[in-house]
């Protein structure tokens, strides 16, 4: 892969003019949502030059940072005037995710996963309240433990190849596997595998839900791309170990989800649990790659979905059954449909992308691995689905009213599109 | 036998003992002191691996920014550096998985530290100021990672102004 | 050779003994400076590595990752004094808003 | 018009568009012609205008090793969308009435469109992946409604726990989805040798299509979900925890009875399931003091009668008597809804009694839900029943002798919840809901005075208002429920359409000698139950409504989820010791595998 540099250039310039600009533009929120929104969307057109998997990378960062750009309005900060700094936090953080998936060398990789991960604690750190500040100190923390390792991974890779390129498929040296292995662990707590979810977790849990769906969703997308780019260089059994660790994620987040009774701490446990489905995927060969980043652009689109319907939910916790009243009748069916995605329920593409990475879990992983993946799949249905009958008393409002939010719905766009094509988006995958 | 084994021996030691004085003083003013020391005698380390310019950027860059950088926080965090000590079963259990993690290490390295690595270039002029600029610079080599430290150091320049200003903010 | 072991198994070493700060340091900027000999470490190896193969990029590499561990220091030390400025003691374990 | 059949999932979606968006004022009356046209199609369709037909886009779900997206209209279908149609109608006709006054109507209606359309879906799929979308989609709106009264305690529980037990089959369905090869997803066609091999092969789909259908029709363990379901509105016991959604395990199994007959032990195992299951649901509906509840346990237990039958090698028997189930069950279930709308939500059996003069309509059709149930000669249970036994007997005749013995069961459990709801003395209620005091004065006073004869005129207006709406549904499904057994005369008019599906059909006759017995046993239930409640003037003991297993599983996996989530505790020093523990661990781990 080769990094799509125009792309790039366009999402990092709109975040050096939202930032040149912030003065004026603190009053003006318009123009600086357009100013961003241009970035992002040009940032899309021009990655049809690029082409392959490369485009579909830029395509789904732009998508993920369009609906957050448009969600801004809602984007609860400690401090409101410091809307052009968070706005160019989310397109860096794009950048990085773009950086992280495409990067043409390890070195690109480490950097744009640098990128990523600080804006990404930076914007929730801006979030509202101490909890969000202590949240991002502890992601920020556990990240920097990471990327050490990828540093140090970085450094034995070089030992033992000379170069910082991606090594050469075949039976890499003892040296090189653990260089592999160190790196690989890097970028999985980038995608919050357990048990290195611990800053991820609370991370989630306390950044503002529109800040929280972007974070989740380009950072998982980056990480997974990377890991399955990366992933095959270190070998079968070691493949087998992260579709492992994959699994114990699932079970843990599954099961700890089970004790939620907050909508936010609930999908942060739900990003834990889909890491973990991602780590089997990218773990069970090359079909189970294709399903990996088929995947993760399916969560992507529905965390975003999710968090665009919880937008502007102030920082306390809120009860399930107080939900509709605060969200209203289009936000609620929204979080509804995206819940119901999440938790796997034909035929949303949550379920479509489940049933994508069972096919290659149970060729390569064998049937027992498979059979818990899908034991803790059709469990987590427990835990989605308790909010949802809640959610459906907002239909006891007359009638449905036309205006929506436009972040809520490009975003429920895209997963109606996902639900009837998914077929489409298959086809755009190719490692 | 290499004629530099010896100071890259004593400078391994230095660097060695620095940083387990960075992990065990007690308060942060000394950890920082001691962090200097650990970066002194790493950027030793580069120079004696023929690597003239990372030595130069370590000095300046660690020694120069970072560490002073450090001395500053500890300052104006409340108590001044003072810290808690930290309690026998979390030092037990820090202690254990360290040593869990450099076992790791050595396993991986394996033959690498028994001495069996293959390697290619020993000799080789190396980390002249133009041979390091014509990887940092020429197009297929490092030139695209160097540019994209830009992002990453605009998001460092936003973050850090963010935050101060988050501080000061009315809230 | 024997510098190359010398030098490879101090890097390990003090990439654990950092870990080990990180694990035991209960101050926010200690915690920092042993993620910093971390990064030191895996910067040892790519100048060895780099010393050891007669390959000019180890160096290249080893300059850019002081640049990663810099923005990753300022930020790490911006994020520090926002939570821990206004608490007393300093304590890494004392903030615990968010869990369960 | 009967080619438009394979597109019947789409037939309430006009209604669901028209009643949630409030264009029209009164939701559910615009499904209602489509559920009409539903039931008018599929009922052309038996009678010979419609051939079996099949819609295919390839290419849906590339991803899948059979991905098209396949509906398939044959007789069985036909004839499943038939009785969707059927009890469908009367249900939306009879919740206009029943959820009058409910704020929530709307949404109901909305699930109920829903929940017709994923029926339908179910039953014309083609293959695996169609199917899991109907059968997950049934799933979800049976939640929804179960939770439906979500202010009311424990509806979310009992909503959760039907999702736990269809977890489970939709696990084993999702399996199989992803297991079997290329191009073997069609569900007429998992039987090919080809479509068999690999890991586990025949009894591993087999096993799972079992565990799949034991879910959805409440067989063995899994049997704890559909008595709570109970928590619903009773139209919605009716349609889906009765007639429709529980039937779909007997239908999958039916559907794919040909590789399940490629393993004699999925057969045994699948017998003895449903015997085992009938005997028990008997067993329990017998200890039950709600009626609901009672009723409840009856479906788990002829459930368990077409479960035995599909494993006696009788898919036909099985299919006909999930036919005359559907309408006896929904009969007696919309009867029990009309006592409950009248004595104004009371479901406890401690709360009725001597209703048959105030509720003469209810009693009716209540009495020949019963009759049908149990089997008297001539209704549409007795056939239905009738051939499972024949074919038990010529399975296992031990197993058929046991079914034998459970329709003594049916006949006690219907007469006691008869007799105890519509005769006896009436009791006093515990508590009733919306009216307590003028609606347990007026019981109380009948009691007193007219224990056994019921209420007089001026008594009777304390009872709630029961509309049309919930009276005139239980006329056409009374009306089946009595003739039903008769769509197999003249020869065999019904095994006709299903035989191609279903294999070769057993005749069935008016009346052979073991069923002569079942009769007569569950005639003498029926009498001894009334007997006894007339005797004993109905003293009801409050049942117990855990279920062992299921509560500590549940506790247990609540200890565990919070041990997990306690974990997390907020320090910044553990967080890190556990990752750089987990660095080393999985560094270790990656070299050393």
């Amino acid at each position: 892969m080769t990094l799509p540099l125009v792309p790039l250039i366009c999402l990092v310039a709109a975040a050096v003019l939202v930032v040149g600009l912030a003065e004026p533009l603190t009053k003006r929120p318009r123009t600086l949502t357009a100013i961003a929104l241009a970035g992002a969307v040009a940032a899309a057109l021009l990655a049809t030059n690029v082409g392959g998997t490369e485009a579909l990378v830029v395509y789904a960062v732009a998508a993920f940072l369009v609906v957050t750009l448009l969600l801004m309005p809602a984007f609860e900060l400690q401090y409101q005037q410091q809307r052009p700094e968070a706005v160019a936090l989310v397109l860096l953080a794009g950048a990085g995710a773009i950086v992280l998936a495409t990067g043409g060398d390890l070195l690109q990789l480490i950097i744009g996963m640098e990128t990523l991960s600080l804006s990404s604690a930076l914007l929730v750190a801006l979030g509202h309240g101490e909890a969000a500040a202590e949240a991002a100190f502890k992601y920020f923390v556990l990240a920097a433990v990471s990327l050490a390792s990828l540093v140090y991974g970085l450094g034995l890779i070089y030992l033992a190849t000379v170069s910082v390129n991606f090594p050469s498929a075949g039976a890499p040296s003892l040296l090189l596997t653990t260089g592999i292995v160190l790196m690989i662990t890097g970028f999985a707590f980038e995608l919050a595998l357990a048990p290195l979810h611990w800053g991820a977790l609370d991370a989630y849990t306390a950044a503002a839900p529109a800040a929280a769906g972007a974070v989740m969703a380009l950072s998982k997308l980056g990480a997974v791309v990377a890991i399955v780019r990366l992933a095959p260089l270190g070998g079968n059994s070691f493949l087998f170990v992260l579709a492992m660790v994959g699994l114990l994620t699932v079970v843990w987040a599954t099961l700890g989800a089970l004790a939620q009774r907050e909508i936010r701490r609930l999908l942060a446990y739900s990003a834990i649990a889909h890491a973990g489905f991602l780590a089997m995927a990218a773990g069970s060969g090359a079909a189970g790659r294709q399903a990996a980043v088929f995947y993760v652009i399916v969560y992507g689109s529905t965390a975003m979905l999710v968090f665009a319907a919880l937008a502007g939910l102030g920082p306390r916790p809120i009860a399930f059954g107080e939900l509709p009243a605060r969200l209203g009748v289009q936000r609620s069916l929204a979080l509804c449909f995206g819940l119901m995605s999440l938790a796997g329920i034909p035929p949303l593409p949550g379920f479509w992308a489940k049933l994508a990475l069972f096919g290659p879990a149970w060729q390569s992983l064998g049937p027992v691995p498979t059979m818990i993946g899908i034991a803790a799949a059709v469990a987590a249905a427990v835990y989605y689905l308790k909010p949802v009958p809640d959610l459906w008393n907002a239909l006891r409002l007359p009638s449905l009213r036309a205006t929506g939010n436009a972040g809520v719905v490009l975003a429920g766009v895209t997963v109606l599109a996902l639900t009837i094509v998914p077929g489409f988006l298959w086809a755009m995958i190719r490692l | 036998m290499d004629v530099f084994f010896a100071p890259v021996l004593a400078a391994c030691v230095v660097a060695f003992f620095s940083a387990l004085f960075v992990v065990t003083a007690r308060g942060a003013i000394r950890a920082v002191v001691a962090l200097l020391a650990h970066s002194l005698a790493i950027a030793a380390l580069y120079a004696l691996l023929a690597a003239g310019l990372v030595a130069v950027g370590q000095l300046l860059i660690y020694s120069g920014a970072i560490v002073v950088l450090f001395l500053f926080v500890v300052a104006l965090l409340p108590p001044g550096g003072r810290e808690l000590s930290s309690q026998p079963l979390r030092v037990t259990a820090g202690i254990l998985v360290g040593l869990v993690l450099l076992a790791a290490l050595f396993t991986g390295l394996g033959p690498a530290t028994a001495g069996g690595l293959q390697l290619t270039g020993a000799g080789a002029e190396i980390g002249s100021v133009t041979g390091v600029g014509h990887q940092l610079f020429d197009a297929g080599k490092l030139l695209i990672p160097f540019e994209l430290t830009a992002p990453l150091l605009l998001v460092a320049i936003i973050g850090s102004v963010a935050l101060w200003r988050r501080q000061g903010a009315p809230s | 050779m024997l510098t190359t072991v010398t030098v490879l198994s101090t890097s390990a070493v003090l990439f654990a003994l950092g870990a080990t700060g990180v694990m035991l340091r209960r101050n926010p900027v200690a915690m920092l400076m042993c993620v910093e000999i971390m990064l030191n470490a895996g910067n040892l190896v790519l100048v060895l590595g780099s010393r050891a193969q007669g390959n000019d990029a180890g160096q290249a590499t080893a300059l850019i990752v002081l640049v990663i561990a810099a923005a990753e220091a300022v930020v790490g030390l911006g994020l520090a004094l926002v939570l821990f400025r206004n608490r007393e003691p300093v304590d890494v374990d004392e903030p615990r808003a968010v869990r369960g | 018009m009967t080619q438009v059949l394979p597109w019947a999932f789409l037939v309430t979606l006009p209604g669901l568009v028209l009643g949630s968006t409030g264009v029209i004022k009164k939701p559910g009356v615009a499904s209602i012609p489509g559920v009409l046209t539903l039931l008018g199609c599929a009922v052309a369709w038996l009678l010979g205008a419609g051939q079996p037909s099949t819609v295919e886009l390839g290419g849906w779900l590339p991803f899948l090793p059979d991905g098209r997206f396949l509906l398939r209209v044959d007789g069985l279908t036909a004839f499943m969308l038939a009785v969707l149609g059927l009890i469908s109608a009367c249900v939306y006709v009879y919740s206009l009435g029943y959820l009058e006054d409910d704020p929530g109507i709307r949404r109901f209606f909305a699930f109920l469109d829903v929940f017709v359309g994923a029926m339908a879906l179910l039953v014309t799929a083609g293959n695996l992946a169609v199917l899991l979308i109907g059968w997950t989609g049934v799933g979800m709106t049976s939640y929804f409604l179960i939770s439906f009264w979500r202010n009311r305690p424990g509806t979310l529980y009992a909503g959760l726990q039907a999702i736990a037990a269809n977890a489970v089959g939709d696990g084993a369905l999702i399996l199989a989805a992803v297991v079997v090869p290329s191009g073997c997803g069609d569900l007429t066609t998992l039987q090919n040798p080809a479509c068999t091999p690999g890991v586990g092969g025949v009894p591993l789909l087999a096993a799972l299509i079992i565990v799949a259908a034991s879910a959805k029709s409440a067989q063995g363990p899994l049997y704890f979900w559909l008595p709570s379901a109970m928590a619903g509105p009773t139209p919605i016991s009716a349609l889906i925890h009765a007639a429709t959604m529980v039937a779909a395990g007997v239908y999958l199994l039916a559907r794919t009875h040909a590789l399940l007959a490629l393993s004699p032990a999925a057969m045994a195992a699948t017998a003895a399931l449903g015997v085992a299951t009938a005997l028990f649901g008997g067993l329990m509906a017998l200890r039950q003091s709600n009626l609901k509840r009672g009723l409840a346990y009856s479906t788990v237990s002829q459930l368990g009668y077409m479960v035995a039958g599909i494993g006696f090698g009788a898919p036909f028997a099985a299919i006909l008597h999930l036919g005359s189930q559907a309408l006896f069950k929904a009969l007696l279930f919309l009867a029990a809804g009309v006592v409950i709308h009248a004595l104004a939500g009371e479901e406890e059996l401690a709360g009725m009694g001597a209703l048959a003069r105030a509720l003469p309509a209810a009693m009716l059709a209540f009495l020949i839900g019963s009759i049908s149930l149990f089997g008297l000669p001539l209704t549409a249970g007795a056939f239905s029943k009738d051939a499972i036994l024949d074919g038990g007997f010529a399975y296992s005749p031990p197993l058929a002798w046991a079914l034998v013995a459970g329709v003594l069961l049916s006949g006690l459990y219907m007469g006691r919840l008869f007799f105890a709801t519509f005769y006896g003395p009436a009791r006093a209620a515990g508590v009733i809901e919306g009216d307590p005091i003028e609606a347990r004065g007026g019981l109380v006073g009948i009691a007193e005075r007219e224990a056994l004869i019921g209420t007089t005129a001026a008594e009777r207006r304390h009872l709630h208002r029961v509309p049309p709406t919930l009276t005139w549904p239980l006329l056409p499904l009374a009306i089946g429920s009595l003739v039903f057994g008769f769509a197999e005369f003249p020869q065999g008019g019904l095994g006709h359409v299903l035989g191609p599906v279903l294999g070769p059909t057993e005749a069935v006759g008016l009346a052979s000698g073991p069923g002569l017995v079942a009769a007569f046993l569950g005639l003498l239930g029926f009498v001894l139950a009334g007997a006894y409640q007339l005797r004993r003037r109905g003293a009801i003991r409050p049942s117990a409504e855990g279920y062992g297993w299921v509560d500590w599983a549940s506790n247990a996996t609540t200890a565990l989820a919070g041990s997990f989530a306690a974990v997390q505790n907020g320090r910044t020093g553990r967080y890190v010791l556990a990752t750089v523990l987990s660095f080393a661990v999985i560094l270790i781990a990656g070299l050393k595998a």
